[in-house]
């Protein structure tokens, strides 16, 4: 067994310039190369730590604050991660006090889409792709609309922009919101749109663009899909499984955004 | 009928009294909950045991339930649940005959006997409602669930036969965060070349939207056309979507949803039985299917119910099997049964994901359903790829239909760990398993597979390498 | 040769770096402990990496040392530690040479190939020492250790021949908290008649005392000749008691003794080589094998050397593969390692004693020793049935020689959980396996297993219940 | 398959009287039958909570003192259940104002043989057995002997009366301590009695009793026992390996001691 080289190596390494996935690691005997091993080993160890990295709001506050937005910072009814991890339900909630402050802060009529930036499960992912994301939004503001303060929201889950919204009389609210950390993507940033917010709507009343960071789905690209949802959202007065995204058709068009990746 | 869930009632309280401390139960959902083992779910639904003596003594009670005592005493209402409905109205009397004089307890007894031979099984199936293998499945230790689940036989088939014994497939699940097709492609690539693939090719989209997915549609069609591959494929995109594309003429093998285990937790996946129905035959006209026409994949998993707030004080393991009812109508390809897949607030560590893989399995099988796995874990869950390896073994002891299998095991875009291609070489190995057999003798016929059943590294000037899909050669 | 010891400070210090930070270990006894997954007994000793981080950069490290090192940088030293000696002077450089180039990363790599067949791992074995074994292990996934362990093969014999592929034995263990003969011979036939004791008929005394204990060999010599068993008996008092019953006469089987991995651990149980020599020269000096001269039997687990404080700052999984060392001298017919025996200092949950189950089988077979495991855990451990119904089916998959077999699987003398003769039966069925050939063969004449090779209820005329053994008849 | 009854009894139930062992269970295919998997179960939740039981000092100084024994309390450096079950170096230690207050104690010359009991692993045990167990031996108490105060430590392990055996300047000390908890018997009580205790012996250096309960070896026997090592680890100065218990041959004379069970 000496002459062959301890491990076969796959001849499709070429393909990898397609892709991150582990593809072409190759193999010894059946199974996966030492090196291979290691290096996973060292992504979970990795990823692991990103499900606990407490996010920075003073500096997330100042990025988009920087962008001419107002923030506001609220807090959910999980005290700390531990918490936030096996209660969800908590995760969901607004803290009572937080609640109150928002209330008082609301205008007669309330934003048309109001934005709630929340660390989810990866507080990197909205440290990295909030303002960013929050910018090329801005850059495609459709006229007319009113906007209200980026709610900035701890160990938040998705519903919690539901409570934020009905709270301020948004109309829609977007929760950009850190998606669980993965092993080769550990901040990236999803974002799910409701239409008429309130405490108790559920998952087939939004929509929901994921997969946004540099490696995935670009911020002009998520942008421009979040827009022309919240327009057909607006025309149609819902979001959710009604309301299907047929917004790669509209930029055939020859609009500006850009368009996604095609065969 | 409607008068079942009332009848409720009329059974007196479940109690038992252990050295001098007598333990109440006010129902059989309650009974149910603090019997199971313990996980988080449960726990954060407030429906768990609070000690170990407690839950004993909750499956001391259940051991005693009469099997036909959970078709009046309904864990969900059935004017209010059209999944409960159908558990009812759809109960096979005759399939449950040979069981009907059964307690829980009795039925474990009945399942573990030689003489409960894989005909036997197969025949009470049609009768065994999800309340009814929840129960049993709570009395039973793992190597239970592994000996029941291996004795029963489940088979269907597409383009190729998927569940027979000794056979293990592999659903090729090449994701990619942005729906790149040459990034999909290769990992097509990848897996096909490692000899997975034969469950099915079936990527989550990134996208919703309705263009892109055509695209995706015929990116795999295409591969799976170029190759001649005996199998079939599935965009993991909403069903009201799959709807919409078979309107528009897209090449669709299986429909795919998740699904759930009541009406209140489908509803809030934006499905109910009819929108599934209209799937259904939507995809059963389009007679794509070669060897058979199971056109259905469905995917389950502890948790959800509870998660959509859906619940109804139901343990999160029974309310998965209700979610087998709502695949049973359907006479699906797969069922794939999630289990680590959502986080640590529905299944806590290693240890509960792989209770539940096994529970998921046992009782989706009892039932009649072609059950795999997604043996997986999440990075907020404490759990590492040794437990994956152990579910895996345990899963294929237990005769599982189907596995994932992802380059490097790491999903790029669901952002979890599941199985590898490598994975399931070693599984098969180690427990002399095979594909379906049209997809192994395709393996063989591309040199991918050797005589001996072993899939062989493959060289640079595999026919494969040489005619690359299209998509990857206008790269 | 007293120079290899000190030859560790020409070692440059082990360190990585990681994402900007640099992790250091200043030897490879260090390195080897972080890198270990995981576990209670690491932590109580102090020796443990911090972080999952740490820890991986303690593999990274582990990766890159040359085998060639364990034979100079010697984690106990070789002055003052016999079992370091007995490695290094025993160690055998020929069947090491074809392994002597790689590092511990190559050495996994090379574990896994198809080219690392069963041939070839026996043709290293006694050139890897237990440092080799247990960094390697560290390395490997919980499915490379049941894969690799799977392709080694170890074969000993005495009255029937104990580890061919396809079999798995049965130790029957049938303790009384009194050491009643009655009690004794109660379950042993309990055992046997469902199909258990291939491996050894083994009781743990609980008296200490010579008289007591002459008793006790007599008594179960008489139902292995009465009903002409193929297969030993084996009294698990201390070695130096059988070395004095032996010299009384007694009709000693097996010679047994609790073994540790460093001079001084086993000096806490009251033993050195020299003890082991001895009574090693007088049980082979007595010619009771029939087919085989296999005459020792050794119980190890981690924890012990911790526990005795003689562990040397060395992590509990290398320790515990040095005792291996000490076995691989004595070509002992068994070694068991008693996994979860100890308590939750050492193994904490079901998680860690099924990794060091998978570990030590690993380890044992690797090296050439005829590896069981005492599938087992305490109350006072956070484990119970159901991860023992898993280690035991990861270690049948993965050709465990031999497991244990107690009534029910309550040891009602040494106070723990063990693996019952139901136990056997089903990891026998699940995975097709069957007992040692003679016994096998004296199991089909006794009506005890059916053609089919399943172990079938008996009748109350059953012949072995119409000729009782003696003590039962006279009670 | 409605014939037959569900569960295979085994023929050989008559021999469940000699022993606790659970044996004849019966079966269902090869596996347990459900009552057997139950009953195991409810077992294994019970001893669970035997191990996690606190020793109930004050009954059990009562019970001790009205022997005629004075009692020292003592506890352990484990400071909680927790602790001590993943510490064991603390459980063998005495907390360090414990061992003050022993030497201040200690006599000249120091007792022939100090008992010290510990809750162990089992408080149940302790409680149960212990003092039954000293009633035993004080009957054969060897003429001449000093004894000394009982000591009951709490948080134990059987090293830890190696420190008290040392400060109080005992020749020797026997341990009782609760065996852990099995299924079965979660009330057995070990004695490990050890010649020239200091902190650093081993258990080589001991000698062991075990399994002391009603159901296991009576009081009785084990007094003899104890009390036939003790008095051989005087003549020969030492326990351990080199102290060969053949106390069974010396009651053959027609002592009054109880036998063994005997083939
Ligand atoms: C976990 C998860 C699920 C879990 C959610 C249960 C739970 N309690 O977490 C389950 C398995 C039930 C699930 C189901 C579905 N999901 Co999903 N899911 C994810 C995943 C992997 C992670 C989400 C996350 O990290 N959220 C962040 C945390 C902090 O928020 P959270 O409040 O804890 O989680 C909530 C949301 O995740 C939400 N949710 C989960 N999936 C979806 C899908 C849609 C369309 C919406 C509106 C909401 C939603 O449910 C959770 C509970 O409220 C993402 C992939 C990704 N990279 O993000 C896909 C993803 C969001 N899901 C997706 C899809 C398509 C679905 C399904 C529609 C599939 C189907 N055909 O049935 C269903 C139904 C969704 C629904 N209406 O409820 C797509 C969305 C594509 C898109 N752009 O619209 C994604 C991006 C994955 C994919 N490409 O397939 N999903
Ligand atoms: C656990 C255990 C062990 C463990 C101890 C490691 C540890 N850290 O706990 C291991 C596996 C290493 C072990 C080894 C042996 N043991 Co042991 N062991 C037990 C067991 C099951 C439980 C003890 C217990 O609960 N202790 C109480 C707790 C609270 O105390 P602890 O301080 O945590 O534990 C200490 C003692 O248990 C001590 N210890 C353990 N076994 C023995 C044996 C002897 C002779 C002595 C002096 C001390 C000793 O070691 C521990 C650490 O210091 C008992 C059975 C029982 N029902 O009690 C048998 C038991 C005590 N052991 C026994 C024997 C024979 C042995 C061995 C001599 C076997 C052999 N031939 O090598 C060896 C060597 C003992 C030694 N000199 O160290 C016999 C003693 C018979 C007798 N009357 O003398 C018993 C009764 C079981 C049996 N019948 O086989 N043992």
């Amino acid at each position: 067994m000496d002459d062959q080289p301890l491990v076969r190596q796959d001849p499709w390494q070429a393909l990898r310039r397609h892709t991150r996935a582990r593809i072409a690691l190759g193999r010894v005997g059946s199974s996966l190369p030492t090196r291979e091993v290691l290096d996973f080993g060292l992504s979970h160890a990795m990823a692991r730590d990103a499900v606990h990295l407490p996010l920075d709001t003073d500096a997330l506050r100042q990025a988009i604050e920087s962008l001419g937005h107002e923030t506001v910072e609220v807090a959910s009814r999980a005290g700390d991660r531990h918490t936030y991890l096996l209660r969800p339900d908590l995760g969901r909630r607004v803290a009572p006090e937080d609640v109150e402050r928002l209330r008082g802060m609301a205008r007669q009529p309330g934003p048309d889409l109001l934005f709630v930036v929340g660390d989810g499960l990866s507080s990197l992912a909205v440290a990295r792709q909030a303002a960013p994301l929050l910018a090329a939004v801005q850059a495609h503001w459709p006229e007319g609309w009113r906007s209200g303060p980026v709610v900035i929201a701890r160990q938040s889950r998705v519903a919690l922009a539901d409570e934020v919204g009905e709270a301020m009389g948004a109309r829609m609210v977007a929760m950009l919101i850190g998606e669980r950390p993965g092993l080769t993507s550990p901040d990236s940033l999803g974002v799910y749109l409701t239409w008429a917010p309130r405490v108790g709507c559920h998952d087939a009343q939004r929509n929901c663009i994921s997969n946004i960071r540099p490696e995935g789905l670009s911020y002009a690209a998520a942008a421009h899909k979040l827009l022309w949802l919240a327009r057909e959202a607006s025309r149609m007065q819902l979001t959710g499984v009604g309301l299907k995204d047929e917004s790669d058709v509209s930029v055939i068009g020859g609009d500006d955004a850009p368009q996604l990746p095609k065969v | 009928m409607p008068s079942r869930s009332s009848n409720r009632e009329t059974f007196v309280a479940y109690q038992t009294t252990i050295g001098g401390l007598s333990f109440r139960f006010d129902s059989l959902r309650e009974v149910m909950a603090k019997a199971t083992p313990a996980r988080s779910g449960d726990h954060l639904a407030g429906v768990a045991a609070v000690t170990d003596v407690e839950r004993m003594a909750a499956r001391l009670c259940l051991a005693d339930v009469p099997l036909k005592a959970f078709l009046q005493d309904l864990v969900v209402p059935y004017e209010s649940d059209e999944v409960t409905r159908l558990i009812i109205d759809g109960h096979d009397a005759q399939a449950f005959a040979p069981i009907s004089h059964l307690t829980v307890g009795d039925f474990r007894d009945w399942l573990l006997a030689d003489e409960a031979d894989t005909a036997a099984l197969a025949g009470i199936a049609p009768g065994v409602t999800p309340e009814m293998a929840a129960a049993v499945c709570k009395l039973m230790r793992n190597q239970d669930l592994i000996l029941v689940a291996r004795k029963c036989s489940v088979i269907t088939a597409f383009r190729d036969t998927v569940g027979l014994p000794g056979r293990l497939s592999v659903r090729l699940q090449p994701n990619h965060p942005t729906d790149d097709p040459r990034g999909i492609a290769a990992s097509m690539l990848d897996g096909l070349l490692y000899g997975a693939g034969d469950a099915v090719i079936g990527v989550n989209p990134a996208t919703d939207s309705i263009p892109a997915l055509m695209t995706l549609y015929d990116l795999l069609n295409e591969v799976i056309e170029q190759y001649g591959i005996p199998t079939q494929s599935c965009v993991l995109t909403h069903v009201t979507n799959q709807i919409q594309v078979m309107e528009k003429g897209a090449p669709v093998d299986l429909v795919f949803q998740s699904i759930a285990g009541t009406q209140k937790a489908n509803e809030s996946f934006g499905i109910n039985l009819g929108i599934l129905d209209e799937a259904y035959d939507a995809a059963l006209s389009l007679r794509r299917g070669t060897v058979g026409q199971n056109v259905m994949y469905f995917e389950t998993g502890q948790g959800s119910a509870l998660s959509a707030n859906a619940h109804h004080g139901v343990d999160q393991q029974t309310c998965e099997a209700r979610a087998y009812a709502v695949a049973r109508r359907y006479k699906p390809l797969l069922t794939n049964t999630v289990v680590g897949f959502i986080g640590p607030e529905y299944l806590f560590d290693g240890k509960q994901i792989i209770r539940a893989g096994l529970e998921d399995h046992f009782c989706g099988k009892l039932m009649g359903v072609p059950l795999g796995c997604d043996v997986c874990y999440t990075n907020h869950a404490e759990a590492d790829q040794n437990d994956m390896d152990t579910l895996l073994t345990l899963l294929g002891t237990a005769g599982i239909t189907f596995i994932m299998g992802i380059p490097g095991a790491d999903d790029i875009m669901l952002n979890y760990q599941t199985t590898s291609f490598h994975d399931a070489l070693y599984l098969r190995k180690v427990l002399g398993l095979r594909p379906a057999p049209e997809f192994e003798d395709w393996l063989k016929r591309m040199n991918i597979m050797d005589a001996g059943g072993q899939v062989q590294p493959v060289g640079s000037q595999h026919a494969m390498l040489q005619n690359l899909p299209r998509n990857l050669l206008t790269a």
